[in-house]
Formats: structure tokens, C-alpha cells, sequence
């Protein structure tokens, strides 16, 4: 019974930063059909931003509640910058290509970002515990855990609201779904389907973002922080079925739980019961197990 | 026509490679030692940098003779060093790559460093291939000279099993009590061996269970949530990790906000990097080593040479020197006892020779090159207790303990795994 | 061959998509040699038929018999392989090559089947296969342009020429004139069909021009919502009330 | 067979680079034995390009010869070179027969990220397993050569460069071929290829495997050429990204592109890293950003217009 709690709460802790993450990667997908390496990139210079500031507010002595204002401002930030930087500078030019060529183009500019992040914020790991510090921690299920973590349950489920009000309830939304229906069909109805893009792309950053930021206090920000985060995203929206919301949540949630039953139960196939997981789903149901509704074009 | 052009490319690229092609050449009074170290990711600033700081600076402190007696003689047999920095990240076929480009292309005269028990393993059987005279400064795994004799590779620090089977005798002493231990190790050579050493002197020395589940995350995995959680639930009182750089950082404040080092005894064979680095964040009462008599457990040691790499290194970079800049250091020394010995222009062979079995002074302990055929570096090795120190603000050790190397390293010929099931035969204490 | 036997008998023909039904119980037979000209208004179910001929649709239910061989559950593969081609209302061609290259492939699979098929492709004898065909289907001043630049009666020239080069009994045109100019449309369908009769090929194709379907055809058959209204002589067919009504309606 | 351009450049270029090969210093040699090892995965990447098909993933085969290689060295010690080589091309080519099964459904994007999925789940295996070398993965001893053990790297370069020179007019043949020509066809119009009579899943399932053999030999000629094999440069995603790339880099105009491609790869990517150690990625990713944009034929569409220009 107490692992079995353990395991769920692991799991969806797990589960919470790569659906935040995801979600930008699909809804990116979704809506550009642009499946994004770089967003790796955008989680690492979230977490950096991030973490950078909390420790510079803290050291000039600012209170550290301030810590909560700094994720979400360089979420923001990072996603609003980057994110248009890249849609406009480099994406944008390449829409008339082959969508797997800008899937390279996307990885050239992840090896690139990389390399940057070297460059603005040098090799030393940074630590911005405050926050985590701050909401101290309670007992759950026979073992300690840090109210920080568990908050990431929290902005996760915010996130998923908040696209799901976003794509059903607003005008905003019935022109995303338009446009991620039938891209064609958007431009007849007289979308500005550039503008849509352009925003798509930089909300998808700061989701992408956000994720890093918000994970930033609780591990150290070192180099070499969006490899792994892109790939179990990409497991995650393939899982679900690209371009959907809620398939970024079922596939999160499976992918979640099941490595944290990996770790408790079966340490060694932990890495790799992911990727089987992926397989599976793309052998049995290409689309996903949430595959948004696709117009029939024969 | 298609004919000659296609002919114009091949010659074309083969050209660009030549050209580019134009190795270093060195002259006689100055010699080239490339230093690999991790100039970047998780392990480059708790381990990376230092290290590298502490090779440069007992470089440079050579290059003009200003080390203490007895080596205030300037340069490496008379020459001056110049090093070539370079980061040891992407895995070990990617360094087996540079080290070739390092040898065969850019001609280095030695080759001083390396960190991750990956490399070292990787490489050893390259620099035997190359013939390059090669010091490995602080990679742990025992492999290296236990799986083949060696002619070109040393290294001057002792290896995995002495941490563990320090590690294990100094819990049993201070802890008597301890029920069971788990563990959290990189799934790697330098994490499997050392979780290896430990277990099985624990089943010697003691009656504590090991748990059946213990975790062998990804090195540079970065988030141990999971992980935590499952050893919080664990029965075990005692964890051990051979934890390094930012993973171990990494580890401890996650483990901290979680409570985990209030729960359970902590024993991290390397946690020394941490204690200056974490400051006021590393919970008391963590037993941490340093792979030997470096970093935070010599911080006070009264000899001319370590006061002087204490203070130099605090001079110039602000902050007291860890377990790396130490290891570096001594290594770059063994480096000028070597060419002092065999001079300037000698050979990998002489400078193999001039190494081989002997011991010299260095700035924390005398390091005798006791195994492997005399390649392999022994010293005593010794564990602390954490303690934050309110008056100085600075992370302090108690209860420090150290054993000689006879006690904790197995026997000249004898494979360390064998040498602990046998029941540590010969262990002088 | 006893040109009384039916070279293709389709029997109760059924197709249905959920609840339209874009076949009911069709039943045709067609003799060698015939030319059968297919009208009938905008989802009449003339394509669903083609496209069930050549294996592209599997039918609900019924059979399609061909000299004898079962196609139902066929792919287009097997009935080409079976001696029926097709040329499609949008022309299918490799747009990013040029006609000659088209053509060559095209002969290529026809020529080298199985292992054959790892035999270097660029021949002497395909060539000159291949500029023959390029000749009677008078595409020779168009052969090194690359398909995209090409209009659209050409492309439509390419796409029947390269159904046929594998010498189908039957061949299959859905639609060929759409898109053609009003000036080129009998040049063009003299060219395809002078060829197709050299080689006595049994010809059905889909038509909207009237004009075009009196010139050539020997007969005709009506389609309306998923059913064969008329079967019988173009003459006939056009002054038949049904027809008039329901396919050729707003001509009036 | 040897009647066009292609195949006389590939057969005296290569023969003239063996003879050049004597004379050049070994860091040059290696440049060419490790270009001309990866450069075999490029020739296969080359032709699923030209089918318009883009694996994300070929790390796999690339690592299972790898990985094969280092396995009957250490358990059977084989230390034949050809005998190593052969066990990297069943094992990828066996692999990627079976895999073919699926992946010949696949197109786009979802045939990219299968063979993502596929590979990470090897990777997840090596990396987890201990037997397997874990993170470490294993030094491999050095290869023999008809029961020789050659004193330099010499033998070995020659070697590769006889099994590249191989590869190469095998491919360039096969291009030529009926089937070979089916790529382009089939990524123009799979539809009409089925109509002329050629089933295209078969096609692409023969080209995959090919792609699988060639990637396992280059895996296999990678290993012995580096003695060393990890999952980390063998087989992660990033190391599919490579292999994209360099395909990319080099150009699907002719199978000698590839070749070139590869050397031009490693030769950057050994002075990005000698010039600016930290930063050799941002480098290898802005190469990769200009070709994307400015040269979509690659280098060989430079030589090409060289040619062009001559004429």
C-alpha cells in the first residue's frame, strides 16, 4: 500500500514536468506539423534562467517567495525571446519544405542552443533550492516528500486546464482547431494562418520553458539538460497521438508511472520501458492513442 | 570532364585534410602534457574545474620553481609545460578518438588526467597501443591494472576499493549497529565497482543485510525522486553512493528537502567535492570521504607542501582545494619526478621507467606506486563526519579516521574482488 | 479467342461506404475490343466502379471476372499484373522527373519482373522501346522535360502511354479529357485511341463531353446514384429520356 | 559494371587513396578510416533518402555491429576483421529484415520516430545491462587480418578502403537498377509504381534492410577502427541525428558523395573540437543549419556545379 502511493506520487511528479513539457511539443505539432528537437533547448534555458536569477535575487538578500515570480517570468521570457527568435528567423522560411527537414533543422538548432547555454551561463551547476526550501515538506504514505514537488502536480493540472479552457472555450481555440484540423480549410476561412503560427510556437516555448524552470530548484542545472527531457517527450506525444492535448496527459501519465514502477520495482528496465512503451503504441496505433481527428485527403 | 572534376573532389578533400594537418611541433626546452578533465556538464564544476585548477596551478608553480623543497627546481626536467586543456565529456569513444588526435596529431609528450573510470578503462589499452606515457589523476576503477599489466599508464592515486573498504571499516566502527545498507551508484564501472567492494567487505566485516534493490540511475540523470523515494521506503539504515560532481550535488539537496539524510545514516565515498561547495545546504552528520587523504580532510594538514597548495590554491581561486585539485596536482608532480628523472627528450619507456615502483612525497601524502607492476598508486585512505561550523560558516569534518593503505588495498598480484571474498588476507590495520 | 466470351464479367456489384451506397448490384460484361464509354453525373459511382476494377477499391460483395480469374481481393498490383491498366482523372506520373524518365521506369517494371529487376534499367533495347513509345504517343518534343513544367493534356498523354507499355487487354480511363483544352481534345483522343485499336485493347473510360463519347465509343453505360441505368449504343443512349434526365440533364 | 564515371572514379580514387594512404600520417589515416567506416551508414541513409524516407534511429544498426563486434570479441575473441564484419552485417541485416516487416508500412514522420523508438530501446537495454558494458561499453582488441596483427593502422585502412570501394559501386549498381530507380519513383508517386506492377512496400523493405547492413557494417568497421564501443556514441538518438546529418551534409547526388560528406564530417568535427572544445556542437549544428538552407543538395550539388560550370 505505501509503495503502491509512492509509486502513484513518483509517477505523477514524474508525470507533471514531462506533461508541461509535452504540451508544448504537441500543440507545436499539432498545429505546425513541425515535430521540434529544439524544445529540449527551451526546457534547459528555462531551467537556467531560472535558476540563475533565484540565486542572484536571493544573494542580494531579495525574499525568496520572489523564487515563484522568477519561474514564471523566465518562462515567459525564454519562450516570448527564443521562440520568436527561432520561428521568425529560421522556421518561418522553411514551411514550403519537406516536414522531416525541418525536423533536422530543429536538431541543428538543439546542438546549437546547447553549445549557447555553455557560452551565457558557463560549466558550473547551479542550484536554486530557495523555493523548494521555502514550502519545506510533510509526510506522505510513510515517507517524506518536499511540498515543491508535489506543487508540480499542481501547475500541471493548471496547465492542462488551461489548454483545455484555451482550445475549447475561447475564439482563440476554434482558430488553433481549425488550423489543426485543415490547414488549407484555415486559410480559406481567412485565418492569419503566419500569426497563428508564430504564437503557436512561442506558447509552445514557454510551456517548454516552464517545465525547466519550474524543475530547476529541485535538481542541479547543469549542461546536457535537454537530451534526455526531448526524447521522453517525443515518447510521451507519440504515445498520446501528436497534436493532442489530452494524449499528452494520458501518455505523460502512463510514461510517469511506469518508470517510477521501474525504479521501484525493476531498476535495470527503467530507461528502456519507455521506449518499449513508444514502440508499442506506434506499431499498434501510429496515430496514438489520442490521435486528433484528421481530414480525409484522397 | 565529370571524370576529372569527381577526381578534383576526392583530391579536394584529401588536400583539406592535409593542409589543415600541420601538428604542433615542440622544442626541446618545452614540453606539451594535454589534460583532459570535465570542462563542462554536471561533473565540470564540482570536479572538472577544480581539477583542472589544481593542475594548472602546480604547472605553473613549476614552470617557475616556486613549489616548496623538494621541488623547487624549475620546469619538467628543465623544460616548461605548456598544457592543452581539454574537456573529457561525450563518452568514452569519443575520447579514445581525441586521444588519438592528441597523440598521433597533435603530438603531445604526456598526457596527465582523466576523471571518469569510463575514460581511463577505455583508454588504457589506447595508450598501450600508442605507447604514450600517460598519468591517470583520479579515475577509480581497479580494472585498469588488474585486467592487463600496463608499461605506459600509471596512475597515482589509489583505486575504488580502497575508498570501499575504508568506507566499510569506518562504518563498522563508528556505527557498529548498522541492520542493512542499500545504495545509489552510477550505472558505470566507477559505480559498479565501488557498490561491488562495499557489499562485499560489508559481508565480511559484518552481519548487515544488503537490500535486494539497489539503484543504478543513468550517470548525469540528474533528478533522483524516484529513487529517493524507494530507498526512503528501503529497510536499510544505511545508504551508500560513490555519488560524484553534480549528480551527487544533485542528490544530496533533493535528498535533503525529502528528509532522507535524517532517516538514514549517508556514506558518500566521495561526498568531499560537495562539503565546500554546498556550504550550509549539506546536512550534518554525513560520512563523506575524498578517495583518500585530500580535499576537506587534509584542509589543516601541517606540512610545508600541503600548506602551500592550500593556500596558493585559496589565493587564486577563492576557495579551498577538493579531492580533484589535489589529485591533478600530485599527478602533474609524478609528471616532473618523472622527466627530472629520465630528462626532457626521454622516451615514454624511460619516462615509464623513472616512474615505475617508485613513491615520492606529494602535497597531501607520500604516494607509493605499490601495484599493478608498480603503475598503481597507493595511499592511506580515511572518512570524516560532516558538521556545519556557525563560527567560521565553513562545512567542517569530525571523527576523521584513516587507514593505511596496506589495510585497505589488497596485496601486490592479487585482484582486489578476490582479495575481499578471501577474507582480506594479509590487511595490515 | 472466341470474341463472344466476355473478356470481363462484373457481377451484383456492391459497394457501400457506412450508409451511401456508391455501387448497387452492378452487372456488366464486356467483349474483347470493345470501347464502353461510362457516364453519368458527379458521384454516379463511375470512379467507384473503375476503382474496384482495378483493385484501388475492395467491393462489398459481387465478383469481377477477368478471362476467367477472380479479381475481387486483388490489388492494383495483381490485376495489373493480370492484364488490366489504368489511367486516373488526375494524372499519376513522377512529377520530379521528366517524360523519357517516366516512361523508362515504367517499361522497366514491365520488362524486368522479379530478380530481373536488379538488372541495370538503362538499356539499349528499353531505350529504343521507349522511343517508340515516346513517338506514338507523339510526347517525343516533350521527352527530357520534367513532368511539373508540363500542361495538362500532356501529362494525360504520359499517365495513358505509361499504363499501357505493359500491355494490358484491358485498359481503363477515368476521365481522360478533363482538364484538356476544347481545341486539343480530339487530337489527343485520336492519338490515344489510333494506338489502344493498333492494339486491340478493350477500352471502358469515364466521360463527361458527350462529344467525345459519340466519336468513340461502341456503346455506353449510364450510371446513376450507384446503379447502371442504360446499356446500349451511344446513339441510342443520348436520345434515351433516363439518360437525358439524369446524366447529361442541365444540357438543356 | 564498371562503365560509368561513377564507378571508374570510386574504383581509381579509392585505389589512388590506399596508395596515398602509405605516405600520409596516421591521424590522417584515421580521419579516413573513421569517415570511411561511418560513411558506409550514409551510402543506406542515402538511398532511404532518395526513397523520401528519413530514419531518426540508425544508431540502431549502426551500434547492433557495433555491439556485435565487441561481443564475439570479448565471448568467442574473434579478432578477424572480416569475420567481425560479417557479424556486425547479419546481425543489423537480420534486424533490419525483421523490422522491415513494420517499418515498411511507415512513412514521414512516424517512420523517423519509430526507428527512434526502436533505437532508444536498445540504447535503454546496453546502458541498463552491466553484461552488456553498461555506460562504459567495452574496449575491443585489435583486429587481425588474415591471421595477422598488423604493427600499424596501415592494414586496416586499406581494408575499409576495399570494402568502402566495394560498397560504393555495389550501391552505385543497384541504383542503377530497375529497383534502384524505384526510389525517386516511389517517393514521387507510390500509387503509379503500384499500377505499374511493383509492389512498393517490398521496395522499400529491401531498401531498408540494405540501409540496416550497411549501418551494421559501419558500426562493425567504426568499432575496430576506434577499439572501443559505448551506447552513448554508438547508439543514442543524438548519434542517429549525426548520421542524418551527415547524410544531409553529403547529398543524395551520387554514392560517392557520402564519402566525401563523412570526411568533411569528421575533419570538422575534429578541429571544431580542437579550436573550441566547448562550443564544437554549436559549430557542428550551424554547418548543419547553413546546408539545410543555403546548399539542399549538399556538398556533392557544389562539385556538381563545378562540373557544370567546367563544361
Amino acid at each position: 500500500m505505501e509503495t503502491f502511493l509512492t509509486i502513484l506520487l513518483d509517477g505523477l511528479q514524474f508525470s507533471s514536468y514531462l506533461f508541461i513539457v509535452s504540451a508544448g511539443l504537441t500543440i507545436i505539432f499539432g498545429v505546425m506539423k513541425i515535430l521540434n528537437v529544439c524544445h529540449g533547448s527551451f526546457y534547459a534555458w528555462g531551467a537556467y534562467t531560472a535558476a540563475f536569477f533565484i540565486g542572484k535575487f536571493s544573494d542580494m538578500g531579495m525574499p525568496d517567495a520572489l523564487g515563484f515570480l522568477i519561474i514564471v517570468a523566465a518562462a515567459i521570457v525564454v519562450g516570448v525571446v527564443l521562440g520568436f527568435i527561432i520561428e521568425q528567423g529560421i522556421l518561418k522560411h522553411m514551411y514550403h519544405r519537406d516536414e522531416v527537414l525541418i525536423v533536422l533543422a530543429t536538431f541543428g538548432l538543439f546542438l546549437v542552443l546547447e553549445d549557447v547555454i555553455l557560452i551565457a551561463f558557463g560549466t558550473d551547476p547551479y542550484f536554486a533550492y530557495q523555493p523548494m526550501a521555502l514550502l519545506d515538506s510533510v509526510e506522505v504514505g510513510g515517507i517524506i516528500r518536499d511540498v515543491y514537488g508535489l506543487s508540480l502536480i499542481g501547475v500541471a493540472a493548471v496547465v492542462a486546464v488551461g489548454c483545455w479552457y484555451l482550445l475549447n472555450k475561447t475564439k482563440w481555440g476554434t482558430i488553433l482547431k481549425a488550423v489543426i484540423f485543415d490547414r488549407e480549410m484555415g486559410i480559406s476561412m481567412g485565418i492569419n494562418v503566419p500569426l497563428v503560427y508564430t504564437m503557436t510556437f512561442i506558447g509552445g516555448a514557454i510551456l517548454g520553458g516552464l517545465g525547466g524552470a519550474y524543475i530547476a530548484p529541485t535538481i542541479s542545472v547543469a549542461p546536457g539538460l535537454g537530451t534526455e527531457v526531448i526524447v521522453l517527450s517525443f515518447a510521451v506525444v507519440v504515445v498520446g497521438g501528436m497534436g493532442s492535448i489530452a494524449g499528452a496527459a494520458i501518455g505523460s501519465v502512463i510514461i510517469g508511472i511506469l518508470r517510477a514502477l521501474a525504479v521501484h520495482e525493476l531498476p535495470q528496465v527503467e530507461l528502456f520501458v519507455v521506449f518499449a512503451v513508444m514502440a508499442i503504441v506506434l506499431v499498434f496505433r501510429p496515430e496514438g492513442l489520442f490521435a486528433p481527428a484528421k481530414p480525409r485527403k484522397i | 570532364m565529370k571524370h576529372t572534376l569527381i577526381k578534383k573532389a576526392l583530391s579536394l578533400a584529401a588536400a583539406s585534410t592535409m593542409v589543415l594537418g600541420v601538428g604542433a611541433a615542440h622544442a626541446k626546452d618545452s614540453i606539451t602534457i594535454a589534460v583532459p578533465s570535465f570542462l563542462a556538464g554536471g561533473a565540470a564544476g564540482p570536479f572538472g574545474i577544480p581539477a583542472m585548477n589544481g593542475a594548472k596551478m602546480v604547472t605553473d608553480a613549476i614552470n617557475k620553481g616556486t613549489l616548496p623543497a623538494p621541488y623547487n627546481t624549475k620546469g619538467f626536467g628543465g623544460a616548461t609545460a605548456e598544457l592543452i586543456e581539454l574537456d573529457e565529456g561525450g563518452g568514452a569513444t569519443k575520447q579514445v578518438a581525441e586521444y588519438r588526435n592528441l597523440v598521433e596529431k597533435r603530438n603531445v609528450d604526456a598526457v596527465v588526467g582523466y576523471i571518469s573510470s569510463g575514460n581511463c578503462q577505455a583508454l588504457a589499452p589506447i595508450a598501450e597501443e600508442l605507447k604514450q606515457f600517460t598519468i591517470f589523476a583520479t579515475c577509480g576503477t581497479p580494472r585498469i591494472f588488474e585486467e592487463a599489466p600496463r608499461k605506459y599508464v600509471f596512475r597515482t592515486m589509489g583505486h575504488a576499493t580502497g575508498d570501499n573498504v575504508a568506507a566499510a571499516k569506518y562504518v563498522m566502527e563508528k556505527f557498529p549497529d548498522v541492520k542493512g545498507y542499500t545504495a545509489i551508484n552510477q550505472n558505470y564501472a566507477w559505480g559498479q565497482d565501488s557498490w561491488r567492494d562495499f557489499d562485499l567487505t560489508m559481508q565480511q566485516i559484518s552481519k548487515a543485510k544488503a537490500s535486494e534493490k539497489v539503484q543504478f540511475p543513468k550517470i548525469f540523470a540528474g533528478q533522483y525522486g524516484s529513487e529517493i523515494s524507494a530507498m526512503s521506503l528501503d529497510k536499510s539504515d544505511l545508504i551508500h553512493t560513490s555519488f560524484w560532481g553534480g549528480d551527487l550535488e544533485g542528490f544530496i539537496l533533493q535528498g535533503a528537502a525529502r528528509g532522507l539524510f535524517k532517516k538514514k545514516k549517508s556514506l558518500m565515498t566521495v561526498g568531499g567535492t560537495a562539503a565546500y561547495r554546498l556550504g550550509k545546504k549539506l546536512p550534518d552528520g554525513l560520512i563523506i570521504g575524498a578517495r583518500g587523504p585530500y580535499g576537506i580532510l587534509v584542509k589543516d594538514l601541517d606540512t610545508p607542501l600541503n600548506k602551500w597548495f592550500v593556500e596558493t590554491y585559496k589565493n587564486i581561486y577563492g576557495i579551498y582545494p577538493s579531492g580533484p585539485a589535489y589529485q591533478y596536482g600530485q599527478a602533474i608532480l609524478a609528471a616532473k619526478v618523472a622527466y627530472d628523472k629520465a630528462g626532457s627528450d626521454a622516451t615514454d619507456e624511460q619516462l615509464g621507467d623513472a616512474l615505475r615502483g617508485i613513491s615520492f612525497e606529494a602535497f597531501s601524502t607520500t604516494i607509493k606506486m605499490a601495484l599493478g607492476g608498480g603503475h598503481q598508486a597507493v595511499t592511506e585512505n580515511g572518512y570524516g563526519i560532516t558538521k556545519y561550523d556557525e563560527a567560521s560558516g565553513e562545512n567542517i569534518v569530525t571523527d576523521v579516521k584513516f587507514y593505511p593503505a596496506s589495510c585497505v588495498l589488497p596485496p601486490e598480484g592479487v585482484e582486489s574482488v578476490e582479495w575481499i571474498k578471501g577474507g582480506m588476507k594479509g590487511a595490515k590495520c | 479467342m472466341t470474341s463472344s466470351k466476355p473478356i470481363l464479367e462484373v457481377r451484383n456489384l456492391l459497394k457501400t461506404f457506412g450508409a451511401v451506397v456508391a455501387a448497387k448490384d452492378l452487372c456488366v460484361d464486356v467483349s474483347p475490343g470493345e470501347i464502353v464509354g461510362i457516364i453519368g453525373a458527379n458521384g454516379a459511382g463511375k470512379t467507384c466502379f473503375v476503382n474496384m476494377v482495378t483493385g484501388y477499391l475492395a467491393p462489398t460483395s459481387g465478383s469481377i471476372m477477368f478471362e476467367g480469374m477472380q479479381l475481387v481481393g486483388k490489388g492494383p498490383r495483381e490485376v495489373t499484373h493480370a492484364g488490366i491498366s489504368r489511367s486516373f482523372q488526375v494524372s499519376q506520373v513522377f512529377h520530379t522527373m521528366t517524360v523519357a524518365e517516366n516512361l523508362m521506369i515504367a517499361l522497366a517494371i514491365a520488362e524486368n519482373r522479379g530478380m530481373a529487376a536488379l538488372k541495370e534499367m538503362d538499356t539499349p533495347e528499353l531505350r529504343d522501346k521507349r522511343d517508340a513509345v515516346l513517338k506514338r504517343y507523339h510526347l517525343e518534343k516533350h521527352r527530357d522535360l520534367t513532368v511539373s513544367v508540363l500542361s495538362q493534356g500532356v501529362r494525360k498523354l504520359l499517365d495513358i502511354a505509361m499504363a499501357v507499355v505493359s500491355k494490358p487487354r484491358i485498359l481503363l480511363l477515368d476521365e481522360p479529357t478533363s482538364g484538356i483544352s476544347v481545341e486539343e481534345k480530339f487530337d489527343f483522343m485520336d492519338v490515344v485511341m489510333g494506338s489502344l485499336k493498333e492494339d486491340k485493347v478493350t477500352v471502358l473510360f469515364v466521360e463527361h463531353d458527350m462529344e467525345i463519347v459519340e466519336r468513340y465509343v461502341s456503346r455506353v453505360l449510364a450510371f446513376y446514384q450507384g446503379e447502371i441505368i442504360a446499356d446500349m449504343t451511344p446513339k441510342k443512349a443520348l436520345a434515351d429520356a433516363k439518360v437525358q434526365e439524369f446524366v447529361i440533364g442541365k444540357r438543356h | 559494371m564498371l562503365k560509368d564515371t561513377t564507378s571508374k572514379v570510386v574504383l581509381f580514387g579509392g585505389l589512388a587513396l590506399i596508395v596515398l594512404g602509405f605516405f600520409a600520417p596516421n591521424w590522417i589515416v584515421n580521419q579516413f578510416m573513421f569517415g570511411f567506416s561511418r560513411a558506409l551508414a550514409i551510402l543506406g541513409l542515402m538511398v532511404l533518402w532518395r526513397t523520401g524516407l528519413v530514419s531518426f534511429g540508425h544508431a540502431f544498426y549502426f551500434g547492433l555491429g557495433a555491439y556485435a563486434v565487441a561481443i564475439i570479441d570479448i565471448q568467442l575473441g574473434v579478432s578477424d576483421v572480416f569475420l567481425r564484419l560479417f557479424a556486425g552485417a547479419i546481425v543489423a541485416g537480420l534486424a533490419g529484415f525483421v523490422l522491415g516487416f513494420i517499418m515498411r508500412n511507415y512513412r514521414d514522420i512516424f517512420f523517423a520516430m519509430l526507428n527512434t523508438a526502436v533505437s532508444m530501446v536498445l540504447y535503454g537495454i546496453v546502458v541498463k545491462t552491466e553484461s552488456l558494458g553498461s555506460t562504459d561499453g567495452f574496449a575491443i582488441s585489435l583486429p587481425t587480418i588474415f591471421g595477422m596483427a598488423p604493427e600499424t593502422k596501415y592494414p586496416l585502412f586499406v581494408v575499409i578502403t576495399l570494402i568502402a570501394i566495394g560498397a560504393a559501386l555495389g550501391v552505385n549498381y543497384y541504383l542503377k537498377s530497375t529497383a534502384g530507380r524505384l526510389t525517386t519513383a516511389i517517393r514521387d508517386n507510390e500509387i503509379r509504381v503500384e499500377y505499374l506492377g511493383y509492389s512498393v512496400a517490398r521496395a522499400i523493405h529491401l531498401k531498408y534492410t540494405l540501409s540496416a547492413i550497411l549501418a551494421g557494417c559501419a558500426g562493425a568497421l567504426m568499432a575496430n577502427s576506434l577499439g572501443q564501443v559505448d551506447p552513448d556514441s554508438m547508439i543514442n538518438w543524438t548519434v542517429s541525428g549525426e548520421l542524418v546529418f551527415v547524410t544531409i551534409l553529403s547529398g543524395p547526388g551520387n554514392v560517392i558523395a557520402p564519402f566525401i560528406g563523412s570526411l568533411v564530417f569528421e575533419v570538422l568535427r575534429t578541429y571544431a573540437f580542437e579550436l573550441a572544445p566547448q562550443a564544437w556542437q554549436l559549430i557542428v549544428g550551424a554547418t548543419f543549419l547553413t546546408v539545410i538552407f543555403f546548399l539542399p543538395g549538399g556538398i556533392w550539388s557544389l562539385i556538381a556545379k563545378l562540373g557544370r560550370n567546367k563544361s
